[in-house]
C-alpha cells in the first residue's frame, strides 16, 4: 500500500458543495493546526481495490473452506445475516437518537435478550459487551456489586480451573480478584474433591465452561455449583462452548448465576478475522438489578425505552454494544428458531464424536469418551515415534486446504490438537478432513518440520518479529522480496 | 436450512452407526438426565426443546428484518431532504460520514468478514497486512510510534490507557477530564471498580479542562498515574494539550489523549503535544453509525510502553524463503500465553471495523484526510453561525471548536431534538447538565462532509420554528 | 476522480519526456487537425470538449441515481403490503422470483464481475468451471445433451436456433407459433431481414398452436427447417410437443422448443419429447428483475448440432500435470476463428447471469427447483381461481395452463393495469390482440412463490373494484 | 459442484405459505407432468458457498490486477456503479411496467440516450443491442433498411479491412451480406487505392473501427468516407475502441454513418467474465427513422413514455437492452462527466505509446508510430531467435501476476501482442508490466513452452478438450486428479 503511493495521486472525491471555503487558517487556532498534513498513502481507487483484493486471495475463510480451530466454533455465516445487518434502516441510525426514532431496534435488542435468556435459562440479558472477554469482565463486575450489595467484601479470589481459556484468568486480574486454579482430574474434569479443598469464604466465585475447554461435558456439574454456592460464592459460565448444549441444557438449569455467550462463535457472527463480535451476559433474577445499563425496556402502551436497573454496575460500551453484530444473531436465531438450535447441537456433537472415532487409531485421545462439540488429540505420541509436533500437523493441514485445528491448548493436554468441526460441515468435509489428518500422521516425517510449502507464504519468523519488532511501516526492515 | 446443517437423515444414521449408537440422544447420555431439557411434544408431535418459534426460511427473516429497520428513523444521504429518513446534525463520538462504495465493497470481502483471528499466519497475510497498513495510519495520525490491531471503541480504549498509564507509574490515580466522553467516563467507572483505577474528574472552565494547581516541584500529596483528555472534547472545543503535557510533566504522569481521527486531518498530533498514549473512537473512517456499534478503538502508544500495549499487535518479518511476511507479534502481553498477569483481557477485538478504516484511510490519503476534516468545519462553522444568529441561542461555552458545538437554547433541548425530529432533522444531541460536563442543558451540534447548505438552512429554519 | 485516472500532473510530464513529446495534446496529432475537437474554453478557462456536464463526485452520482430510482415503482418484496412498491403479478417472459442472497453474494464476488471472456484459461478456471456446471443443469432442463455458455436472451436464443435448424435442414421456412412471447417474434422478424429466415406465423387455437395440416408422406409444398413453440406458450399454456414432434418428424423439421425454465420443475423435458434444440429466457433463476436485463439466453441442443453451436462452449480437458481443467472448446465455430462463416457472430454472451443460474439452480438443486414450480403453480391456481370468481371475468383460451394465465375482462386491460397502480399492484400485462395472439385484449396474470395469500386476496378485491 | 452432492441434503427454503397446498398431479396434466424431477446437485448452502468462493480464487480480474488485452478495454469498474445498478429501484422493475411507473428508468436511457450522441456525434441512438456483435448486426440491418427505402436493392456487399476484428465479418452475413474484404498498407492503415479499386454500386457500405485494430489512427478516415459515400454506401463504426478518442474526435465527424459502442470497455461495464454487455447504436438524422424501437422519448409535458420510429426495423431485443448494464454506464458518464472522458482518452493514449516505445527494444514493433489507446509489437523475431512464440510470452506474463495481452490477432501481424493498458492503470503499474515483457524477452527459452507453472492449473490441452468433448459433467471423463 504504502509502496503504490505517489504524492499528489488520490481516489478521494467529495460531493459538490456550496458552503463558504474557509480556509484552515480561518477555522482552526494558529498553535492548533497541523504544520503538515498526516502522511498517508496516496493511491487510486484502481490500485486500492487489487491490493485488498489481493490480500484477500492471501486469506484463508471460513467460506473457502472447514475451519476446524477448537473453541472457535467457525461455522457458516449466512448471507443472509449480512443482508439484514446493511439494512439502511438498521445501519444508519445514530446511538444517541432518542427512542421515538429507534423503536425498531429497541424491539430488536428486546427479542434477542428474551430469546437468549431463553438459550440459557437465565433471567435478564445485558447486550452491551462487544466481545467474550469484555463479557467475562462485566460477569465479575457483576459478582463483585453482588457480594459488595450482600456487604460481603472480604472475597478476594476466584476459582478457574486449568484448562481454562486466557481470557478467563485475565479477567478474574481486571475485576480485582486473584485468580485460583484447580487442577483437572484424571477423566479431564473439574476435580471435585481438590475444588472443595480451596473453596472457603474468600472465595467469590468460580468460572467454568461446560463442556469443558477438552470438549467435556463436566458431568458433576450440578455438585460443582452447589459447593461453591454453599460458601457463598457465585458460579460463572463461560458460554464459548454453547454450540454444544443449545437445546440440550442450559446454564440457569444447572445452577449458574452469570453467564456470557459469544455471539461470533454460536450465533454465526462472522468472526471478521477477529471480531467484531458480541458477549452478551445473562444473569439469574438476583443479579439482574445490577446489570450494566441502560437497558431495552417495553413500556405497558407497547412502545420502546431504555431502563437502566437500579443498582447497575454502570455502562461497559460506549453505546449499545455491537449493535450490527447484535442484528447478525437475531437474524440467524429468527432463521433457526429453536428447532434450528437443538439441531445445530446435536449435529455439531455428532461430528465431533465420529471425528475423535475416526482419528483415534492415528491420534492419541487422551480422553476417549463421548465428546461434545469438539474433540482434543494429542500427537504426543506421533512427536515420539517421529518428532513431528501438533504444530506442525497444523502447518501440513494448512497444505491439505483446511485450516488448522487450536494447537498447544488446552495446556494440560501435551501436543493437543483441539478440533471443533461444526456443524455446518457435511459428512463429505469431515471425512476429507480426517483423510487428511490420517495421512499427515501416516507420513510424518522431519520434512513436515518445514510445512507449509504451498501456501502464500511459508513458515513465518514469529521469533524475528518479536525481537526485531517493526509494527509500523515507518520501522520497516528494507524488503526482502515477496509480498 | 435447520441450522444450514447439510446432514441427510440417512448421513446422520450412518454417522450414528459408526460411533455404535442408535440415536442422536444418547450423544447426550452423558449430560445428567436432571438436567437435560425434556422437550414437550407439539401439536404436530415433534419435540420442542426451547420456548422459541421454529426456524424461518430466508424471505421470511428478511422480512421480519425489514420491518424492524422500518421501525427506525434511519439517517439520509446528502441528496435526500427531509421526507427519506432523518437529516444528522448529531455527533457526540458517533458521526454521519461518508463510506465510499470501495470501501465497504473492500471490507465486505467474505475472506476478510469470515476470517478467524490470524493464529495460523501462513494463511493470513491477508488480514495480517491489512491490519499492519491500519496500524501504520493510526500511528502517524497520533503522532506516535505503535499502533495495536484495534479494541472495542472509543471507551475501552480510554480504559486500556489507564489501566496502561497506572502499571507504568504504578500510580491508581487517574485526572479524568470532563470534557471526555461522558459513555467513556462511565465506562471508566465502571471498570474502575475492578481493576482499581482511581478516577479523579476534572471539571471545565468555559469549556476547556481547568486542570488542578500543582506545586511547581510536583510533589503533590496524591499524584496521578494519568491525565486524560479529549482532543477536541465532548462539547466540540480544543483542548490546551501544551498545558496538559506540562501539568503532566510536573506530576510525573503520562498523558492520555483521546483523539477524533477526523479533526486529526487539520490539528497538529497529539504525539507532538507530547502526549503518551492517543486513543480515540475509528467509527467516523469507514463505519456507519450503526446504532452505536460495531465501532472501532484506536490506540497508540510510544514505542517505550509498547510491551504493556493492551490487545494485538501485528509486525512485520520474514518467511522460511525470506519474503516479507506479516504476523501477531508479542503474543506473551497476551491473555492466552500470559493469562492472569496479561495486559489486558481483549482476545477478540474489531478487527474487521480496523481493516475498513485502514482502507478508508488509504481511499483518503494525505490530502483527502485534510479535505475531509476541512469540509465538516467548514459545515459546523456555518451550521454554528447560522444557529447563533437566531434569538435566544448562545454557545453554551467560549473555547474555540472544530467540528462540533454546544449551545444553549431559549428551550428544552430534549424537547426540541423530540420536535425537530417531526420536520425530519436530528437536530443534535440533547445534554443534561452532566453531558454539558456541568454547564447545564444544552445541545451539542455536528455537521459533517455530508450537509449541504440546504440542508443547513433548512435545519436552521426548522429550529427557529421549534425554539420560539 | 477525473476517469479514475491515477496519474498525477508530474507523472505525465515524466511520461511525456520520456516520448519526446511536451503535451497530451501532442500525441493526437496523428488525427487530422479537421477532425479534432476544438474545445470551447469554459469561464474557468478550462477547454471543454464535449457537451456533457463535468464529472460528478460520487456521493453526487449516487443522490443522482437514486432519484432515478425513486421516480420507479419498483416490486415488493413477498412480507410487504401495498404502498411500498407495487405487489408484482406481471409475468410474460420476465418474472417476479426470489434472489437467496447466498446467490447474489457469490455472482458478484468481483473475480466473476470483473474477469474478461476466458481467453487465458490457466487463469479462468473459475469462471469456465462454473459455466461448465451451468451448462451441465441447463442440459439437464432441456434433457438434452449440450447447453452453450448462454446467449443475450430469450429472443437472441430463439433468433440462434431458427438459424442453427435452417442451416442444418437448407431450409429457410421456420414455422414460428403465435405462442412463442411476442417480443422474441419481433426480434426473430428484424433478424430475418439479414439471415434470409422466412417466419411463417402459425396461430394458436383455443390457447395452443394449430400446426398447418401436413400431408402423411411429409411432401408439402414449402416444407419448413423448423418448428418452434414455447412450452408453456405466452398465455401460459401447456403446448402438445408431442404432436409438434409428430409434425416435424413428417415435415423432416427440426422442433425448436423455447422453455420456461422455472416451470420446467414440473414438466416432462422437451427432450424427452423429442426437442431438437430447446431454448428459454434464463431470466427466472437468479436474476431480478431488471427492467428486461441483462438476461439470459439458454441454448441447448443434441449433440449432433454441436458444431453448429451457437456461442461459447466449455469443455472439460487436463493440464500438463493431467489435472481436471476446462476451456473454451470447438472454438472453431466461433467468430474470430471462422468469421464470415461463423455458426454465429455472438461474442460476449451473458456469462455472469450465466455464473448466477448457474449457482441458484445449485442452490434449488433437484428437490428445490420442483418446490418452486410447484409453490408457483399453486400460487398461480390459487389467483386463477379467485378472479375467475369475479364477475365478468373469463379465461381468454381453455388449454391448461401452469405458472401463468391469460383473462378475458370486463374492462379495457390496460386501463385496468393504470388503475391498480393506485392500488399498489403490477396487475399483470395487458394483452392487445397480437400479444393475445389473436384473441383479443385480455391480462395477462402471473403469480410467484413471492406472492402470499394475503397479497392475493387483497390483489382479487382490488380487482374487483377496479373492473366494475 | 456434482461431486458434492449428497441425495436429500438441500440448501433451499421457501417462505412460510398459506397457500392451499394443490399436488403436482392436481396442477400439471399427466402427460405434460415430469417422470421425475430433475438431476441437479444437493448441496448445502454452506458447501454451495465454499465451491464457489475457491473457484473464484482460481480467477483473475480486474480487481486483481492489469489486464492489458487489446481491444478489450479491461479498465477500472468502479464499486459505486455496481451499487448504483443494484438499487432496488432500478433493479426491481417489471419491464412490462406501464411508462407511468417508469418515469425514472425512461428518463436515464433517454439521458445515456442524448450522451452517447453526443459522445460519438451522431444524431440518435438505440440501447437495444446487448453486446457489440448485436450493435454490428443492428448497424447492418439498418444500413440494408436505408437501402431499401432508397429503392436500392442491389448492394450485396460490405467492405471490411482485414484486420477486423471476427465480429464484422461474421455480422455481415447474418446481415445478408458478402464480406469483401481489403488489405491494410505497410501503415497498418487501409489501403487506400485499394478500397478503391473495390468500391462500386454493389458495395452496401464498409465496416470501421478507428483507431484501427492495430490501435493506430485512420488519418485518411475522411477520405474514405468520403469514397465510399460518393458510391452510394454508409460508413459503419465499430466502437470497441473508442476508449482512444473520447472527447478528442467523434465518429460523426469522421463522416460514419452508423456507431455501435461497446459500453463494456469504453464506459466501464464491468465484462462479467464475457458479459453481460451492451451495445448501443449510434446514427445520423437520416438513420434515425429507421432505430429499433421503441425508444425513450419526452413529452412535451415533460414525461417520459415509449416511441417507435416510423421505419422502424423491429427489435433486436426481448425488452430494452441490457438495462442494469446500461444503468451502470449512465453512472460511470456521471462520475467522469465530459472533463472525465477526454481525460481517459488522453491516458490512454499516453499509457500505450509510453509501451511501445518501452517494449521497443524488445520486441519488433512493426507500426512504429504514435499509437492510440493499445500497441501491437510482434515477438516474430523473438521466435526466430530462441523460439519463443507470442502465446509462450503471454503465458509466461500469467505467471508474473499478469493477465495476457491480446496473442495471434489482428490477423495481419505475425506472432501479434495486443496490448492495451488502459488509463486506470498507473505508471507504476505499467512499469512493471513492462519490466515482466522485457524480462520475458530477455530470458526467453524453450522453458517457456511449459508455462505457465504458478497458476491454478498448467498450460491445458485444448485440442483434446476438441477432440473427445466434454461438454457436461455427465459426459465426463473419469477424474484425473486435481480441480
Ligand atoms: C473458552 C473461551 N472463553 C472466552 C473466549 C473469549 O472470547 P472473545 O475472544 O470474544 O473475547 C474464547 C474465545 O476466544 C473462548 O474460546
Ligand atoms: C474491435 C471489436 N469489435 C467488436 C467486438 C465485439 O463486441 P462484443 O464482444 O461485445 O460482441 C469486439 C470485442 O470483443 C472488438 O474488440
Amino acid at each position: 500500500m504504502f509502496e503504490l503511493s505517489s504524492p499528489g495521486r488520490r481516489a478521494w472525491s467529495f460531493a459538490r458543495t456550496d458552503l463558504p471555503e474557509w480556509a484552515a487558517a480561518d477555522l482552526v487556532p494558529p498553535e492548533h493546526l497541523a504544520p503538515e498534513p498526516v502522511a498517508l498513502p496516496e493511491v487510486s481507487e484502481r490500485d486500492l481495490v487489487a491490493h485488498h483484493t489481493r490480500l484477500t486471495h492471501r486469506q484463508y475463510s471460513v467460506d473457502l473452506g472447514a475451519y476446524p480451530l477448537g473453541s472457535c466454533t467457525m461455522k457458516y455465516n449466512p448471507k443472509l445475516a449480512d443482508v439484514a445487518a446493511s439494512l439502511p434502516g438498521l445501519a444508519r441510525v445514530h446511538p444517541a437518537a432518542p427512542p421515538s426514532c429507534t423503536q425498531g431496534w429497541l424491539e430488536l435488542l428486546s427479542e434477542l435478550s428474551r430469546a437468549l435468556a431463553e438459550v440459557t435459562g437465565m433471567a435478564a440479558v445485558t447486550l452491551q459487551p462487544p466481545a467474550g472477554a469484555a463479557g467475562e469482565l462485566t460477569g465479575l463486575l457483576l459478582l463483585r456489586a453482588w457480594h459488595a450489595s450482600q456487604g460481603d467484601t472480604g472475597r478476594t479470589k476466584v476459582v478457574i480451573p486449568d484448562s481454562a481459556h486466557g481470557t478467563n484468568p485475565a479477567s478474574v486480574t481486571l475485576g480485582g480478584y486473584e485468580a485460583l486454579t484447580v487442577a483437572s482430574d484424571h477423566r479431564g474434569c473439574v476435580d471435585l474433591a481438590a475444588l472443595r479443598a480451596v473453596l472457603d469464604d474468600e472465595v467469590a466465585g468460580i468460572m467454568l465452561t461446560n463442556p469443558n475447554t477438552l470438549g467435556l461435558f463436566e458431568d458433576d456439574i450440578a455438585a460443582i455449583t452447589a459447593a461453591v454456592h454453599e460458601v457463598g460464592g457465585l458460579v460463572y459460565y463461560d458460554g464459548a462452548n454453547l454450540n454444544a448444549i443449545l437445546g440440550v441444557t442450559r446454564p440457569g438449569d444447572m445452577g449458574f448465576d452469570i453467564v456470557h455467550l459469544n455471539l461470533h462463535k454460536t450465533f454465526a457472527v462472522p468472526h471478521g478475522g477477529g471480531g467484531p463480535g458480541a458477549g452478551p451476559v445473562a444473569v439469574t433474577e438476583a443479579l439482574a438489578p445490577f446489570l450494566p445499563g441502560p437497558l431495552p425496556a417495553r413500556a405497558p402502551d407497547g412502545t420502546y425505552g431504555w431502563r437502566t436497573p437500579a443498582r447497575s454496575i454502570g455502562r461497559v460500551h460506549s453505546w449499545h454494544g455491537n449493535a450490527l453484530a447484535l442484528a447478525r444473531a437475531y437474524a440467524y436465531l429468527l432463521a433457526l428458531g429453536g428447532d434450528g438450535l437443538r439441531r445445530v447441537a446435536e449435529i455439531a456433537v455428532l461430528n465431533a464424536n465420529w471425528l475423535r472415532r475416526r482419528l483415534g487409531d492415528h491420534y492419541d485421545v487422551p480422553h476417549d469418551r463421548t465428546c461434545m462439540h469438539e474433540c482434543v488429540v494429542s500427537a504426543a505420541g506421533l512427536k515420539r515415534r517421529t518428532g513431528v509436533r501438533a504444530a506442525d500437523v497444523a502447518k501440513r493441514l494448512l497444505e491439505e486446504g483446511f485450516h488448522a485445528p487450536t494447537v498447544s491448548f488446552p495446556l494440560v493436554v501435551e501436543e493437543a490438537l483441539m478440533i471443533e468441526p461444526t456443524e455446518t460441515e457435511s459428512p463429505q468435509t469431515l471425512a476429507a478432513l480426517a483423510d487428511a489428518l490420517v495421512r499427515i500422521a501416516e507420513a510424518a516425517s522431519v520434512q513436515d518440520h518445514h510445512a507449509p510449502r504451498t501456501t502464500p507464504v511459508g513458515r513465518v519468523d514469529e521469533v524475528r518479529a518479536a525481537r526485531r519488532l517493526v509494527a509500523t511501516f515507518d520501522a520497516r526492515l528494507p524488503p526482502t522480496g515477496g509480498g | 436450512m435447520a441450522g444450514y446443517v447439510p446432514h441427510t437423515d440417512a448421513e446422520v444414521e450412518s454417522m450414528l452407526g459408526f460411533l455404535g449408537l442408535s440415536s442422536v440422544d444418547e450423544l447426550f447420555s452423558v449430560v445428567p438426565a436432571a438436567l437435560r431439557l425434556a422437550g414437550r411434544p407439539d401439536p404436530s408431535g415433534r419435540r420442542r426443546f426451547l420456548d422459541l418459534p421454529d426456524g424461518s426460511a430466508e424471505p421470511d427473516v428478511l422480512a421480519e428484518m425489514e420491518r424492524l429497520a422500518g421501525a427506525n428513523l434511519a439517517c439520509a444521504g446528502p441528496g435526500v431532504g427531509a421526507g427519506h429518513g432523518l437529516v444528522c446534525f448529531a455527533g457526540g463520538g458517533a458521526y454521519d460520514h461518508e463510506v465510499p462504495e470501495a470501501v465497504r465493497a473492500l471490507a465486505s470481502r467474505s475472506e476478510y468478514v469470515t476470517a478467524y483471528t490470524p493464529y495460523q499466519p501462513e494463511v493470513a497475510q491477508g488480514v495480517l497486512q491489512a491490519l499492519f497498513e491500519y496500524q501504520t495510519m493510526v500511528a502517524r495520525l497520533a503522532g506516535l510510534a505503535v499502533a495495536n490491531a484495534s479494541l472495542y471503541d472509543g471507551a475501552s480504549a480510554c480504559v486500556e490507557a489507564a489501566n496502561l498509564a497506572t502499571a507504568v507509574t504504578g500510580r491508581p490515580g487517574v485526572w479524568l477530564s470532563l470534557g471526555v466522553h461522558p459513555h467513556w467516563r462511565a465506562t471508566m467507572a465502571t471498570l474502575a471498580a475492578g481493576s482499581g483505577v482511581e478516577l479523579v474528574d476534572v471539571p471545565l472552565d468555559d469549556g476547556v479542562t481547568a486542570w488542578p494547581q500543582v506545586a511547581p516541584d510536583g510533589v503533590s500529596p496524591d499524584p496521578p498515574g494519568a491525565l486524560v483528555v479529549a482532543y477536541p472534547n465532548h462539547l466540540g472545543c480544543l483542548e490546551d494539550l501544551g498545558l496538559a503535557r506540562r501539568v503532566a510533566d510536573t506530576t510525573g504522569a503520562l498523558l492520555v489523549v483521546a483523539l477524533d481521527p477526523v479533526a486529526a486531518g487539520l490539528l497538529r498530533p497529539p504525539g507532538e503535544w507530547g502526549a503518551d498514549v492517543v486513543v480515540g473512537e475509528g467509527q467516523p473512517l469507514g463505519t456507519p453509525l450503526s446504532f452505536g456499534g460495531p465501532y472501532l478503538g484506536l490506540f497508540t502508544c510510544r514505542l517505550e510502553h509498547v510491551r504493556r500495549l493492551p490487545g494485538r499487535l501485528v509486525g512485520e518479518t520474514v518467511d522460511t524463503e525470506g519474503r516479507r511476511a506479516y504476523v501477531s507479534t508479542l503474543r506473551t502481553r497476551e491473555q492466552d500465553i500470559r493469562r492472569e498477569r496479561a495486559s489486558s483481557n481483549v482476545c477478540t477485538n474489531q478487527t474487521l471495523i480496523a481493516v475498513a478504516c485502514g482502507v478508508q484511510l488509504a481511499w483518503l490519503g494525505t490530502s483527502g484526510l485534510r479535505e475531509l476534516a476541512l469540509r465538516c468545519a467548514r459545515a459546523t462553522r456555518y451550521t454554528r453561525e447560522s444557529l447563533l444568529a437566531l434569538d435566544g441561542v448562545e454557545p453554551l461555552v467560549g473555547a474555540p471548536t472544530l467540528r462540533e458545538f454546544a449551545l444553549r437554547l431559549p428551550a428544552d433541548p430534549a424537547v426540541v431534538v423530540e420536535r425537530m425530529l417531526e420536520d425530519g432533522f436530528l437536530a443534535g444531541i440533547a445534554l443534561d447538565a452532566d453531558g454539558g460536563a456541568g454547564n447545564g442543558p444544552g445541545l451539542l451540534v455536528a455537521a459533517t462532509e455530508r450537509r449541504t447548505r440546504s440542508q443547513i438552512d433548512a435545519y436552521v429554519a426548522a429550529m427557529d420554528k421549534v425554539i420560539r
